[in-house]
């Protein structure tokens, strides 16, 4: 079987050869076309390119991939894929998840994975609600909103995924809707080349049983005014004449219209995703309206593996055992001589 | 021993009892590799307060070291100490009772004092009512002793105080004959940096060995003399420690990377401690969040090329059942380490148990089988951490290896091993030229699929916790399908049997009664057995290491004995799946579920009872 | 049927099925509520496609509704269909190998064009290639039909195609003389703020209904008298919903409010839907972040009082095993549901299997026992859900729960139960009264402790999953306290034989064999086994729904009959336990593992094979 | 029994008779001791007090409370807190955890209580140490520090739990040293007062195997120097002479000294812990040095229960099911009459 140079591969090499079922209609369709673009510019061999999920319609993912894949248990591919990365640090290890999977039962390795910053790209679909097992609420549904296990609507205040992350220290967030290809491809592109855990919060429309929650946003009519694009070192500017833009007021985020009540270009705060402080950053992800896409942060720090391997290589210089029988052998031993 | 006492001693069980902050674990662990060092067998355990540390004084608090020395086998750390020391009123409390009478009792009198035994919870003075009549009782007023002999070198009371652990160990030292030497060059070690503490610490143990010799108190001095053991070069290993050997050497032997996915829990903590330091070897101990992390991560590592492990105790490995079920699906060598303890829940974490058997055979959903075998002596720990690794690579399943709080922080003397000598590890992987390769696709004989990690150009594939297709390992709901799978499944396990050692009896081969075990109460029942032995009672021993599948000729060994006792530290697992396996026999059963190991005369009551 | 057919049936099986997105579950449901009400006896099983929502017009995609009435009891949704309804081509793929030679299928045409059948994988037309020769086809093109008969209703072209399946079940409700007034009345009510849309379904089933009067194909219209049902008012509930209701009821009857901490799963989920609708009773659907926390809210809510329960399936099951540890620790009253689905890992989460009975019993570390208790209909889900109830309130322990997929998706009529007559409930708590209570005293006979609640003043007391005290349940890490604990546990267990019901065994009472089952395939065996007796082979039929402890008179009944047959859809679980629990009887054994229920069939079959 | 008004409380009421059992030495006692003294402060009546925990040293605490109390599994005490306060929503319910509880095994319960702002009162006793099971690393152990699962040192960037909380939208965090009991005691109401999830970090000594990890802050000679003290509506001032105090530089906080640089006292940033928006609480709980105490975020929201109880209400209202037999016969039903 031969291999291909990273450089000649196009999309299709990235697809496998099982038929893909999600609903028609689901954004998840849109996302795994992104990834599949994404792929040939990351440069690193399909063979060495692993793709790992929970469960959920989203984490069917890896299926859909022609590198490998694990399809996991639910919530716990944070953990699978640290464990995939350790064993060969060399792979480029992707994690497809959902919100149930990612931020309810998997929470907690979610937020571990990126305090130990395991080199792993986390790509989580949220689309509010859990898809697969029938239209439950999710950590991530808003407030109110009426699902199968909450026909009153839910009482519990949803997660804003990157508070979240932020909030366990993470350095590398974006935020991108499924309505988006060229920025989604980007950001993949993006997330690959950050050493360290990323996430990308993918704003995902399920048809069937959230449809159009994100529409407020993504929405033809609404796009320009309510999402606001961000890109390192320019400035934070949207609406349809780029007539807008984020200005701080006292320790607060808030819009500004470009001449109007004095604000001048220049009034406009400058997106810097690679400032280690994380006040500002956690601000525009806490935004609602606008809703910040794009890398939000992205700073580079020191991944787990490296340090792990830094080690290995220290307990290399100074021990003195080169095979276990010198372990064995080490310490307090007697003969027993033949009688 | 005691009153009537000779200078060679066939075997002799020593305790050392006394606060959790007096060193009694040391104290112990020192004698134990001095007399491994003359060439005794032995077998140690260690009797941990359960509490953090309990008030100091109180039962509650009491820490013991037991160790049994030999110049026979010995397969257990002893029923009963033939010598206690007890360094205060409430080690005497917790241990008098195991004491048989006529036997030796040191005790520190410095501490029987009125608020020493009122805290104890004795009503009078132990020492003045009687209780000790039949003993031989050694009074020594060892703290106050200590004091003195380490005056005037510049030392704070606490660290005087602290050495008096010495002092009592070098008073045993004497009345065993032993050497100083092994002691003094562990100190030299330890205290590398703090040479008065090292001199405050000798003079302490030689003071003590002095004044044994002084006092009139031990007419006699004994000696055990070495053992005839097996030639070769031994060192004293504890079983949490063997287990993470046995791994080492396994992943050498393969010339895989050691992949530990843990999160601490007593008794198996050690076990990644060990793993911990030996980066070097290529291990990996990764201290995950949680113990699903901990088993998740390392199918992860399976999944890409590392030989995978996790260890836990049984309310951690109810945690992984999940996760263990995922790794029985996707056909991944792993092996999972359970160190049990006593339960249900929290239980008792620092006791010892056998009662997680049917959780690892049944605790997770659907049918789930995996390889289950059961360690039964420290050192054994190495030989089957080993051979879990070596079934798991070989077999592509998951190994379920139970051990015990017993074993696990138990020691024994171990014949080294070398990696050249072990028998070969051959994982189970497709060769590069294999044609057509599938992912589910098996050997003939195991049934193992081939595997193939993540790296491997054009072998591009992916699996998962749905059902597989029996060849492609695509998705498959089809119905024929997964009654297949679920057969073969089941069959690969049981065709295991084929590559494991037979059932072998000891004792009797034949005739009345097969007293049968499993796992770590190796030790009291082959003692047991070779007693009734020599009390014209002949019996056979059949001990399992190999629980799933069991051993080929288990039911030919079981049919040669008119009855067939099970006895375990549980409430009768082992008793159960074995009338579910093999119901063409009757089984009778002895369990005891106290958190303690059985003890040899336990049994040798038990077996007389149904001999009669 | 067919090209046969009477005007009266004694019982009929039709299978509706279509793409996901035809509606059939609706169309299923109708022809059920509709058959009710007018007396038949019934059973349904709904067959949803595994996948999420596969590609339009492939199998995988196919939905089906399979419904049974019948003017004489009736215990399962039948083997095979009498008559098949197939939208697409792909429906009839996935379901012909079902439909017996000589049978009734009715096509839409208009869905079995060249590009439908190849894709759902025919190599020819398959209602050209003679694969239906022996069939009685009726081929009506129906998406055509309706939209000749919704035309100038001002309607968007998909609302129309959406009616299409309302125009199959009128032609159905004509074949089998069903009035159309329930579904109207349905359709009333689901389209109240959408008066166009109700109209043109009710157009299309009128439609429906006059096509099939008019054609000739259907040459006479047929009908299944009422069923000779025990009088009472009837509804037609499904597994879920009773199981629900079942709780409802136990908390109504006790005052307390219930507690539900769940998470969703799987067949399971619909328990926690049902139960979150009905705040008003006091019933608190706690949705939890996962199963962990699913189980030990519940067991704080049972701590404090409420009526305490947690449901899910399999793999939520592995994952409660350490928590349900806790609650037999410190003996709270709680139930937990697991709805079983085909294992191992995620398996085959949409089809039912039996294959969690081993964990239900054993997945947790320690000796840790609980009562399990199964359900054998969906409307015995309400009995047995009750029942878990009383018996963990009163004997203060918790409790397993286990349906199926196929209990908990399928229907049945259900005789209205009003609270006032069901059997009281006594949940054992300490009376005001009583002096020096003691956490863990116990009731003399069940062995129960008495529940106190935090709110009362003076018994403030600590429980906790360390080993406990048997009086004080304070921490005891005492070796004879803790065996004594882990009897008592097995013990209080065992005691609930007294309170249950004998086993009943269904024809012969004593023979040649017994067919033993458990739990949800009590339909399947029921129906073979009457089926055996009309053809003069009568055998008994014993069917467990209390496995732990066992009916007391469980030996006694096995002893009666020569053989003994467990029929299980697993790989034999049940077997397992029996022959380790009654090692003196032998037994034969009976499994499928298909993720599919038993056929009636199939059961007989191995009858007739043993008894020849 | 006869039951005591809340006001004649002692302290010596909270005893239990178990005697207490962690090492001489040990931070927690003097938790224990401030608890009980805070215990008559509160206003509730003993028996409708519940201490639940999970597993650790810190979690034997509920034995030693004369009140209801439950000794839960590893991790999962917000939980199990979280079923008894729906249960029965008039107890005061606290629970007592660890860092390796809390942030290790129990991280997702904790964040997920918290986003729920079910009434808890949380003590999140941090020595930054695996206690119980002897001296492994914790999430909060120091980066680099060696213990006997990272004998070369860790390599995983701990939790700040103050960061946690508050990026899992926490409305109460508070942070004491278990060597300032009269602060303790204050918090310690505080959070009781206060409706909703609330977090005590508490700074706890292990003096096993984490003896002074806390010294650089709580040592005699540095605790003036490196705590600041935070109180609501007060400048945010330290040092030996309170000379020193907080002062913000672009998105900073900075230390400043008054009279130097001509920062004068009106410079320093007064204390707001009532502000909705959580920025400057976030930047306060990850300062260093010095390390904040006190009550850093004290936000009113509605809690969990209360909102459940308003759909308990409306549905009661609106049903028109009065029994469970209204339920079972509404619908399509049909009478079999007796033949
Ligand atoms: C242990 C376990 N619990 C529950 C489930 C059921 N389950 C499967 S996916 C899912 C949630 C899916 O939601 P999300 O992660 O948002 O993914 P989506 O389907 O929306 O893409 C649940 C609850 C399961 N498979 N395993
Ligand atoms: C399921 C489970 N896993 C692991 C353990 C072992 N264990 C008990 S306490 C503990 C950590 C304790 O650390 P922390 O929460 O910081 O409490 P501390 O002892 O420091 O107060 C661990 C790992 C357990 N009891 N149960
Ligand atoms: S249910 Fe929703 S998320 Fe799942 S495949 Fe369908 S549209 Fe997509
Ligand atoms: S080990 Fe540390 S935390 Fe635990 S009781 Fe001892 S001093 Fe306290
Ligand atoms: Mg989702
Ligand atoms: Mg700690």
């Amino acid at each position: 079987m031969a291999t291909t140079e990273t450089q000649e591969y196009t999309y299709k090499d990235f697809a496998s050869d099982q038929e893909v079922r999600w609903c028609p209609g689901c954004g998840d369709y849109a996302i795994l076309k992104a990834v599949q673009r994404a792929m040939p510019e990351i440069g690193v061999k399909k063979e060495n390119i692993v793709f790992v999920s929970g469960i959920g319609c989203s984490s069917r993912f890896p299926y859909y991939m022609n590198t490998y894949g694990f399809h996991g248990i639910h919530g716990r591919a944070p953990a699978l894929a640290t464990g995939v990365k350790l064993a060969n640090p060399e792979l480029s290890v992707w994690e497809i998840t959902g919100d149930g999977d990612a931020l309810a039962i998997g929470g907690n390795h979610f937020i571990h994975a990126i305090r130990r910053n395991v080199d792993l790209n986390i790509l989580l679909f949220n689309n509010k609600i859990y898809g697969l097992t029938k239209g439950q609420f999710s950590p991530t549904t808003d407030l109110g909103f009426k699902t199968k296990s909450s026909p009153q609507g839910t009482i519990d205040n949803p997660f804003n995924p990157g508070e979240l992350v932020i909030g366990a220290s993470g350095n590398f967030f974006a935020r991108v809707t499924d309505t988006n290809p060229k920025l989604m491809q980007q950001i993949f592109i993006e997330s690959a080349k950050h050493k360290g855990t990323s996430v990308v919060e993918i704003m995902q429309n399920c048809v069937i049983f959230n449809d159009k929650v994100f529409a407020p946003y993504t929405a033809k009519e609404n796009r320009a005014d309510h999402i606001l694009e961000v890109r390192h070192g320019e400035p934070m500017r949207f609406g349809a004449n780029n007539e807008k833009g984020l200005v701080l007021k006292g320790f607060k985020l808030e819009v500004a219209t470009i001449g109007e009540n004095g604000v001048t270009e220049d009034d406009i705060l400058v997106h810097d995703a690679h400032e280690p402080d994380s006040t500002l950053h956690m601000m525009l992800a806490k935004l609602h309206d606008p809703i910040v896409n794009g890398v939000i942060r992205d700073v580079p720090a020191e991944t787990f593996e490296l340090r792990m391997q830094r080690q290995v290589e220290e307990i290399e210089r100074t021990s003195k055992f080169k095979s276990v029988n010198d372990l064995f052998t080490s310490g307090e031993t007697w003969e027993i001589k033949p009688h | 021993m005691g009153a009537t006492a000779v200078q060679e001693l066939d075997k002799v069980v020593i305790k050392f009892a006394g606060d959790s902050g007096d060193g009694m674990q040391l104290t112990g662990t020192q004698f134990t590799g001095t007399s491994a060092l003359l060439g005794n067998d032995i077998a140690t355990f260690p009797d941990y307060p359960a509490e953090i540390r309990a008030p100091q004084g109180t039962v509650a608090g009491v820490s013991g070291f037991q160790v049994h020395i030999g110049q026979t086998h010995i397969y257990t750390p002893g029923d009963q100490p033939d010598v206690l020391v007890a360094m205060n009123a409430a080690a005497l409390k917790a241990n008098i009772n195991e004491v048989p009478r006529g036997k030796t009792i040191i005790v520190d009198t410095d501490n029987f004092k009125r608020k020493d035994w009122e805290k104890a919870g004795f009503e009078e003075d132990p020492l003045e009512s009687g209780l000790l009549k039949d003993y031989h009782v050694i009074e020594a007023p060892i703290t106050s002793l200590t004091r003195t002999a380490l005056e005037g070198m510049g030392l704070d009371n606490k660290s005087i105080t602290r050495s008096k652990n010495m002092f009592a160990l070098g008073m045993v030292y004497w009345m065993f004959s032993r050497p100083l030497d092994y002691t003094e060059r562990f100190l030299k070690d330890k205290f590398a940096n703090k040479e008065l503490i090292y001199e405050a610490n000798v003079k302490a143990l030689k003071a003590g060995y002095n004044y044994a010799e002084t006092i009139e108190a031990l007419s006699s001095a004994f000696t055990v003399l070495p053992a005839d053991m097996e030639p070769g070069l031994y060192k004293n290993i504890m079983g949490n420690e063997a287990t993470a050997w046995g791994f080492l050497a396994a992943a050498e032997k393969t010339g895989k990377e050691l992949f530990l996915g843990s999160y601490p829990i007593t008794p198996a903590s050690d076990i990644l401690h060990e793993i911990s330091k030996h980066k070097h070897f290529g291990a990996k101990a990764f201290q995950a969040e949680d113990e699903i992390a901990g088993i998740t991560s390392a199918i992860g590592a399976a999944f890409a090329g590392d030989l995978a492990i996790t260890t836990t105790s049984g309310p951690g490995l109810a945690l992984k059942g999940e996760a263990l079920g995922l790794a029985v699906m996707t056909e991944l060598p792993l092996v999972v380490v359970d160190v049990q303890r006593g339960g249900p829940s929290t239980g008792l974490p620092t006791k010892t148990e056998q009662s997680d058997l049917m959780q690892a055979l049944y605790g997770r959903n659907g049918e789930s089988p995996v390889i289950v075998v059961a360690a039964k002596s420290p050192a054994h720990c190495f030989d089957m951490a080993y051979t879990a690794a070596k079934l798991a690579l070989e077999h592509v399943t998951p190994v379920v290896l139970l051990t015990d709080g017993y074993v696990a922080n138990g020691s024994q003397p171990w014949r080294i091993k070398k990696v050249e000598d072990l028998e070969p590890i051959v994982p189970h992987e497709a060769s590069k030229n294999m044609l057509n390769w599938q992912p589910y696709e098996r050997d003939a004989n195991t049934l193992a699929r081939y595997m193939v990690y993540p790296g491997t150009p054009g072998y591009e594939h992916r699996v998962g916790g749905l059902e597989k297709d029996h060849l492609t390992g695509n998705v498959s709901y089809d119905p024929q399908n997964h009654e297949e799978m679920v057969k073969t499944r089941e069959e690969k396990v049981q065709r295991v049997a084929d590559y494991i050692p037979e059932l072998e009896v000891e004792g009797a081969q034949e005739g009345e009664l097969l007293v049968v075990g499993w796992g770590g109460t190796y030790g009291s029942l082959t003692t047991a057995v070779k007693q009734c032995e020599v009390q014209n009672r002949p019996v056979g021993h059949a001990h399992f290491s190999y629980i799933k599948p069991l051993p080929k000729n288990t039911a030919e060994v079981f049919s040669r004995f008119k009855k067939i006792l099970v006895c375990e530290l549980n409430n009768g697992q082992f008793v159960k799946y074995l009338r579910g396996e093999l119901p063409q026999f009757e089984y009778l059963q002895y369990n005891k579920i106290q958190g303690l190991p059985f003890r040899v005369a336990e049994i040798t009551r038990e077996i007389k009872k149904i001999l009669l």
